[in-house]
């Protein structure tokens, strides 16, 4: 009946997991009572869970990233404190737990923490941006974040329910197949995977369609701000490459359940196939999330240098370039399986190329700057921090891409530094700028500067000093995923590092201050006019937070930078643009079909990892059923009457005439 | 491998150590104790000096911008449309490109010339040493002097070695750090390395792809001896006796984890092929929870 | 820019608004074309391996030439890549999609044969020293 | 800067390769230049189109595991002792065909004409299910002869690869009864046919991944 699943499955022997599990597992209890308590259900249900606006969505797609990225935090800091226990001696975390965390932290930073906070911000602005209502499918969209939701979920169940995957971010067979890992906790990352595997598909189809499909009118390819370009290119590469993923896990989920010999190591299976597959998805995978971040630094840096973007088409073409160069590239993640000079060598000369068009994109944000007058807010010093940071990522990044430095540093340290400087100075750091600079647009109100910047500052220093050791391990020949060490020449290093996440964890803490401070000083904080950073496209055009129409009337794009030019013509003239003729728009109803779906999805994955094959049909029964009664609406739009769009443009109308006149007062005195 | 090349990484690696962090050369890959090991050092130092030539330039420029054109400082010119520079473009474009040109020539021969399977020039005979990893636990089979070891490599200094290398049941990467190139360990496949040592010592071995929970112990000592002083090793271990046979192997494939080093005094000469082959049975993979000594197991099955 | 500027672009781009209707003769001679095309490269390939004519390491090649022209057909005829509307974009996309499919199948085949090549048991395969 | 040229409806192929203006907004055609968003039909559709290219990358990935584990039989039956070409032939006729009576469903949904839309849609049904049937019938009699997908890597990938391919056809089907339920109950409401289109969409690119499919695993894997 309950197929492999028993009370064994809750780990009463481990300490250190269960009550980590009983402490996650209280918290969300207790968000919930509250919730239910304070009588808050029926607005989230109404306003959020159902929500079908992409800002709505793209804000909850942030807010799973951070809860998520806590969580991978906590991870890492159990990782390295075992390490700074575990000098000849076994530290406090066994083996089959260690190996558990940092797969899950793996796992968790790259799909719910990385990509959730990218899809979240380019679903929040590539729409404003683009000047246009919503996204090309709104309700799909919310059945992308649900789905991303259930994995994350998936994930977290593991935690008390079973084990997680001790196999690391890549379940490379034969480790993961029956034989050696016969738990549940490979079949909880196939899952998991598969599940928001699907959500993040769909949230690329959407993206993508949105931004070919639907820009305001005027704003042609080549007028689209930066972000919509990476965004673009992001989403590409989601469509291009996630269906990989899910081929390949699909196989390793056959040779698991159903005996295929797909990646065993007999009756003619290949393990080495996987890693092939695999890496076919996972390389395009990282620059998914380094291709929006990048997007996010040109805005940034644009805005708070006062110039537009330099060499714009010269961007717009590096990031094609990486588009397409990221598909020709996988090979070098193994390099020492031996596929020989020919092949090691073409793979290293095109992971090599792509350090051009980075590099222009580096030297064109350099020369952005130039001329310009630089503002030193939270979102420009997490932009400046990442161009310090990053090209030493990059560059280490190029060192792996030389077949012989690979051989000695493959799998190394020196390898978990790299992709750490990368993912933590470009995605990470992006993610935070786009936070701290989209946030007053969403919510109405700036976050705290002095708790932002004390975050960057914790921030960069813990990072340099985690990773320039992690660095220096690699060249002392230390190996990942090691749960415990003898060599004494490691140690000071592992200790350093230990202090290192402490500097950081300290940076977290002030990040999680900054919002709290934020919410309770937000009468201070008010951005009354829409436009608090001076910016040049178009989601600063609108009120702040937008209606959920976005704009009154599509504004119409002149010039590369649609609002900079509206909004110079504004102060050369000394007033607004003239009101448009309003009339009532035609918005999708909220509606739950993105919920139910995903909980038949986590109904379905948890039947599939535990073997409970009825409930697994009862759950896919219960999807086809949910899409069936979606089609069978009959009113999909309700309009918005031409009065109340009306009342809510002039009332942003009357702040920002009030803001220019008070502007050239200021500029007159 | 020309020795100069091999000063020149010697170079580097002490510049580095010199950067205030010394005490840390026993363990450091670009102090190389062999002719690969040397050349890939070097590579590496050269690559990095080459890219940092353009990298710290780049970010003092960054740091440099940034602050002279501070919103504050009256004294920088605000050139609010200057949005385009062909020359800047082209510069821009075509340094990455040559440099890209350079490390690609670079990476290309180094590809084939430092490929595992390169065998290296010697006057003196290679050594064959079969390799086998097991869970969790090294077992090196000399075919031509009939003896095995476990968890202990050792190789005559100034000799060659080539390495086959295999699995018994997960993947794992064979890597001595002072040595050079690493190289994976798959079942029912035979990967080939050439690796050398250049003076006798005692160097550090381990795995460097995770293959489950006794992962952290799949190290062992490298020891580099003279001519001599492998003969007389394997004549030490030919006395030992025990003989490694498909019967005691099936007993070595069990999961393990930190076993003492040991050796066998005679080896089936068929072993390792019928590892390859799959006619031996594999490592079995964990057995009933808690039976592994060291390795607990935690619920889910 | 005037009010009535912007309030032509919200009509123009009204939901739902759809093209005149094709003329069903025209269209059922386009999809009967194709169904005509695509059986006679299907027959050719059936053949191809059947009848014993051909030189036999040629049959292979035949059969990938007859099977991208046939799916050429059914993209034309069938899908309308060439005709539909927006068709830039759509042939891009088309153009990305085979471009990935290229190097995903031919990269893979590419880099698993030098693997399993070099990973042969029994004496190396072709020492290659330099 | 706008022209009233622009509110003409659009007829033909105005945006045929190489169209001028596509950098800088000149260009007229809706979701390009100065247009504004695309109407919702072609948004629907270049969505789905988009969809479908990512389902054949994922085919694609299947292909790629069957061309290498191709060689893997493990000393177990090959593809030239198992295929039986008449079968294939036979399924690709009814696939085919079903492609063409789709086409023609489409036309009749294009002129609103509900008998004869019902009736193509039927008949697609047939055809589509007639397929899946033989399909079966295979996979069961090979099952039967021993050559079961846990024999050999290279059964395994033949039974995923056509599999998937059959499992999409299964839920072509489900998705044409759907959308012949929803057109008979709700006439051709812009939204249904819509739908409709992306279902055609969809049964035209299954024929093409076909294509391959025979092509690849039973004519090449059946050739000496
Ligand atoms: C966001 C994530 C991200 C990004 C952006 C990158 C960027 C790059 N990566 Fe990294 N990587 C990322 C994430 C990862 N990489 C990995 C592993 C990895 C490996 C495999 C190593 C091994 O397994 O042994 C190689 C060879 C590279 C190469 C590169 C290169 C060449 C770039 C280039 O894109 C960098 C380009 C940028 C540069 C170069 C700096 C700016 C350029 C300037 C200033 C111009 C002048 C410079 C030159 C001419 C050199 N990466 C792994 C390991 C996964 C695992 O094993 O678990 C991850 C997660
Ligand atoms: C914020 C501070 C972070 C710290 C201190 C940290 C620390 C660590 C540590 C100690 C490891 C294990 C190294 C080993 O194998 O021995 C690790 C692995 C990893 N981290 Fe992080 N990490 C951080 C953030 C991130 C972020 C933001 C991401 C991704 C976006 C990330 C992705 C990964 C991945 C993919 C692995 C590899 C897991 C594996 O081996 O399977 N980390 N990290
Ligand atoms: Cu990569």
């Amino acid at each position: 009946m309950l197929g492999k699943l028993s009370l064994d499955a809750i780990p009463l022997s481990q300490p250190v997991p269960l009550v980590a599990g009983a402490i996650v597992v209280l918290i969300v209890l207790g968000v919930v009572a509250w919730i239910v308590i304070a009588g808050h259900l029926p607005y989230l249900w109404r306003e959020w869970i159902t929500s079908v606006d992409h800002k709505r969505i793209g804000v909850m797609y942030c807010l799973l990233a951070l809860v998520m990225l806590i969580r991978g935090f906590s991870d890492a800091l159990l990782m390295r404190s075992q390490h700074a226990l575990a000098y000849k001696a076994p530290g406090y975390l066994p083996p089959e737990h260690y190996d558990q965390i940092f797969s899950a932290h793996g796992v968790i930073m790259i799909f719910f923490g990385a990509m959730p906070f990218m899809i979240g911000l380019m679903n929040f602005a590539v729409p404003l941006q683009l000047g246009v209502r919503d996204v090309a499918f709104p309700t799909l969209n919310s059945v992308s974040f649900w789905l991303t939701a259930s994995g994350a979920l998936l994930v977290n169940v593991s935690l008390v329910v079973g084990e997680f995957a001790r196999t690391g971010w890549w379940p490379a067979p034969p480790l993961s197949e029956t034989t050696y890992s016969p738990g549940v906790g490979v079949d909880y990352y196939i899952w998991a995977i598969q599940i928001s595997g699907v959500g993040t598909l769909l949230s690329g189809v959407n993206l993508v369609t949105t931004i070919l499909k639907m820009r305001a009118p005027g704003m042609s390819y080549l007028r689209m701000p930066m972000f919509c370009w990476t965004a673009l290119a992001s989403n590409l590469l989601i469509i291009a490459a996630f269906p990989i993923l899910t081929a390949t896990l699909a196989m390793l989920a056959l040779d698991r359940y159903m005996g295929f010999h797909f990646f065993t190591d007999s009756q003619g299976g290949n393990s080495m196939m996987f890693m092939n597959l695999f890496w076919a998805w996972g390389h395009p995978e990282v620059y998914i999330l380094a291709l929006p971040a990048y997007g996010v630094f040109s805005e940034v840096i644009s805005t708070f240098s006062g110039k537009p973007l330099f060499a714009y088409r010269s961007m717009v073409m590096a990031t094609m370039a990486i588009f397409i160069l990221s598909f020709m590239v996988w090979l070098h993640h193994f390099f020492t399986m031996g596929p020989g000079g020919d092949v090691n060598g073409v793979f290293a000369i095109t992971s090599m190329i792509i350090a051009v068009p980075t590099g222009v994109k580096i030297f064109d944000w350099l020369f952005t700057m130039y001329g310009g007058r630089v503002r030193f807010t939270t979102p420009m010093l997490w932009s400046l921090g990442f161009m310090l940071t990053f090209v030493v990522g990059g560059a280490t990044g190029v060192l792996l891409a030389i077949p012989p430095a690979d051989f000695v540093l493959h799998n190394s340290m020196f390898l978990v530094a790299h992709f750490h400087n990368v993912m933590v100075s470009a995605v990470l750091f992006g993610a935070f700028a786009g936070y701290a600079y989209w946030f007053p647009k969403a919510f109405g109100f700036q976050l705290d500067e002095w708790w932002g910047k004390a975050a960057f500052w914790f921030g960069i220093s813990g990072f340099v000093i985690v990773f320039g050791a992690f660095y220096w391990l690699g060249l002392l020949g230390m190996t990942r995923r090691m749960q415990h060490y003898d060599v004494a020449d490691w140690r000071p290093w592992i200790l350093i590092s230990a202090f290192g996440v402490l500097v950081m964890m300290a940076g977290v803490v002030c990040q999680v201050i900054q919002l709290v401070v934020s919410i309770r000083r937000r009468e201070q904080l008010r951005d009354v006019t829409g436009d608090p950073w001076d910016g040049r496209s178009l989601e600063w055009a609108t009120a702040s937070p937008p209606p959920v129409f976005n704009f009154a009337a599509l504004p119409e794009v002149h010039g590369e930078e649609a609002y900079w030019t509206i909004k110079s013509r504004a102060r050369e003239q000394m007033r607004l643009r003239d009101e448009p003729a309003y009339a009532p728009i035609e918005m999708p109803i909220n509606n739950p079909t993105g919920v139910v779906c995903a909980f038949f999805a986590t109904l379905i994955g948890f039947a599939m990892i535990w073997h409970i094959w009825w409930l697994a049909a009862l759950g896919f029964a219960g999807a086809f059923l949910t899409f069936v009664v979606f089609a069978w609406r009959d009113t999909v739009e309700y309009e918005i009457p031409a009065s109340i769009v009306a009342r809510v443009n002039r009332a942003n109308r009357a702040t920002r005439l009030e803001a220019l006149q008070g502007a050239s007062q200021r500029r007159a005195a | 491998m020309p020795s100069r090349r091999a000063s020149v990484s010697k170079a580097g690696a002490i510049v580095l150590v010199g950067l205030g962090l010394s005490g840390c050369q026993q363990h450091n890959l670009l102090d190389a104790k062999g002719p690969v090991g040397a050349a890939e050092a070097n590579i590496l130092i050269i690559a990095s000096v080459i890219m940092l030539v353009i990298i710290v330039p780049t970010m003092i420029a960054t740091l440099v911008f940034a602050w002279w054109y501070r919103a504050s400082n009256t004294k920088a010119r605000y050139r609010p449309d200057w949005a385009f520079s062909g020359r800047i473009e082209l510069v821009v474009w075509s340094v990455p490109l040559l440099t890209i040109i350079f490390l690609g020539g670079i990476a290309w021969i180094g590809a084939h010339r430092l490929d595992p399977g390169t065998p290296i020039e010697s006057e003196r005979k290679t050594l064959e040493v079969q390799v086998v990893s097991l869970d969790w636990k090294w077992l090196f089979i000399y075919p031509e002097q009939g003896v095995a070891s476990v968890n202990e490599l050792v190789m005559p200094a100034g000799t060659p070695v080539r390495f086959s290398l295999t699995s018994s049941s997960v993947w794992n990467s064979f890597f001595v750090p002072k040595l050079g190139s690493m190289i994976y360990t798959m079942r029912g496949m035979v990967t080939r390395m050439h690796l050398m040592a250049d003076q006798e010592g005692e160097l550090y071995g381990l795995s460097s792809h995770f293959s489950g929970d006794g992962f952290s112990d799949m190290n062992f000592p490298v020891r580099t001896v003279s001519e001599d002083g492998f003969g007389a090793w394997v004549r030490q271990a030919q006395g030992e006796g025990t003989r490694l046979d498909r019967a005691s192997y099936a007993e070595l494939a069990k999961q393990s984890t930190a076993d003492a080093p040991r050796r066998y005094g005679s080896v089936e000469p068929t072993l390792f092929d019928g590892i390859v082959a799959q006619t031996v049975p594999p490592g079995p993979g964990p057995s009933a929870p808690g039976t592994v000594p060291g390795v607990r197991h935690k619920g889910g099955t | 820019m005037t009010d009535t500027d912007l309030d032509r672009h919200q009509t123009d781009v009204a939901p739902g608004e759809e093209y005149p209707e094709e003329e069903i003769g025209k269209g059922i001679r386009g999809y009967l074309i194709g169904l005509a095309l695509a059986s006679l490269l299907t027959v050719c390939s059936f053949a191809m391996v059947r009848a014993n004519f051909v030189w036999a390491p040629a049959i292979p090649v035949a059969i990938i030439v007859f099977a991208i022209a046939q799916m050429g057909v059914h993209l034309v005829f069938f899908l309308h890549i060439t005709t539909g509307p927006d068709n830039v974009n759509n042939v891009m996309a088309l153009a990305f999609g085979v471009l990935f499919v290229v190097l995903l199948i031919g990269g893979s085949v590419w880099i698993m044969n030098n693997m399993n090549a070099n990973m042969m048991a029994g004496p190396m395969p072709g020492t290659h020293a330099h | 800067m706008s022209s009233t040229a622009a509110v003409t409806p659009l007829r033909g192929d105005p945006y045929h390769l190489g169209h001028a203006g596509g950098g800088h907004g000149e260009s007229r055609a809706t979701g390009r230049g100065t247009g504004g968003p695309a109407p919702k039909r072609i948004i629907v559709a270049y969505g789905f189109w988009i969809f479908i290219l990512s389902d054949i990358v994922m085919f694609a990935a299947f292909f790629a595991a069957y061309a290498v584990l191709a060689g893997g039989t493990a000393d177990g039956p090959k593809g030239a002792e198992l295929f039986d070409l008449d079968n294939v032939a036979i399924e690709t006729a009814l696939l085919l065909l079903s492609s063409f009576s789709c086409g023609m469903a489409a036309l009749a949904l294009g002129a609103r004409r509900m008998l004869p839309f019902q009736t193509a849609m039927l008949v697609t049904f047939i055809l589509g299910a007639g397929f899946v049937a033989l399909e079966f019938l295979e996979f069961r009699d090979l099952i039967e002869r021993g050559a079961e997908p846990s024999r050999s890597a290279f059964l395994s990938a033949f039974f995923t690869l056509v599999g998937c391919h059959g499992l999409h056809v299964s839920i072509g089907l489900l998705w044409l009864l759907t959308m012949m339920a929803q057109v008979l109950t709700k006439g051709f409401r812009p939204d249904i046919a819509r739908r409709t289109l992306c279902f055609a969409l969809f049964w035209h690119a299954l024929d093409i991944v076909w294509v391959g499919v025979f092509s690849v695993v039973y004519l090449m894997g059946a050739a000496p």
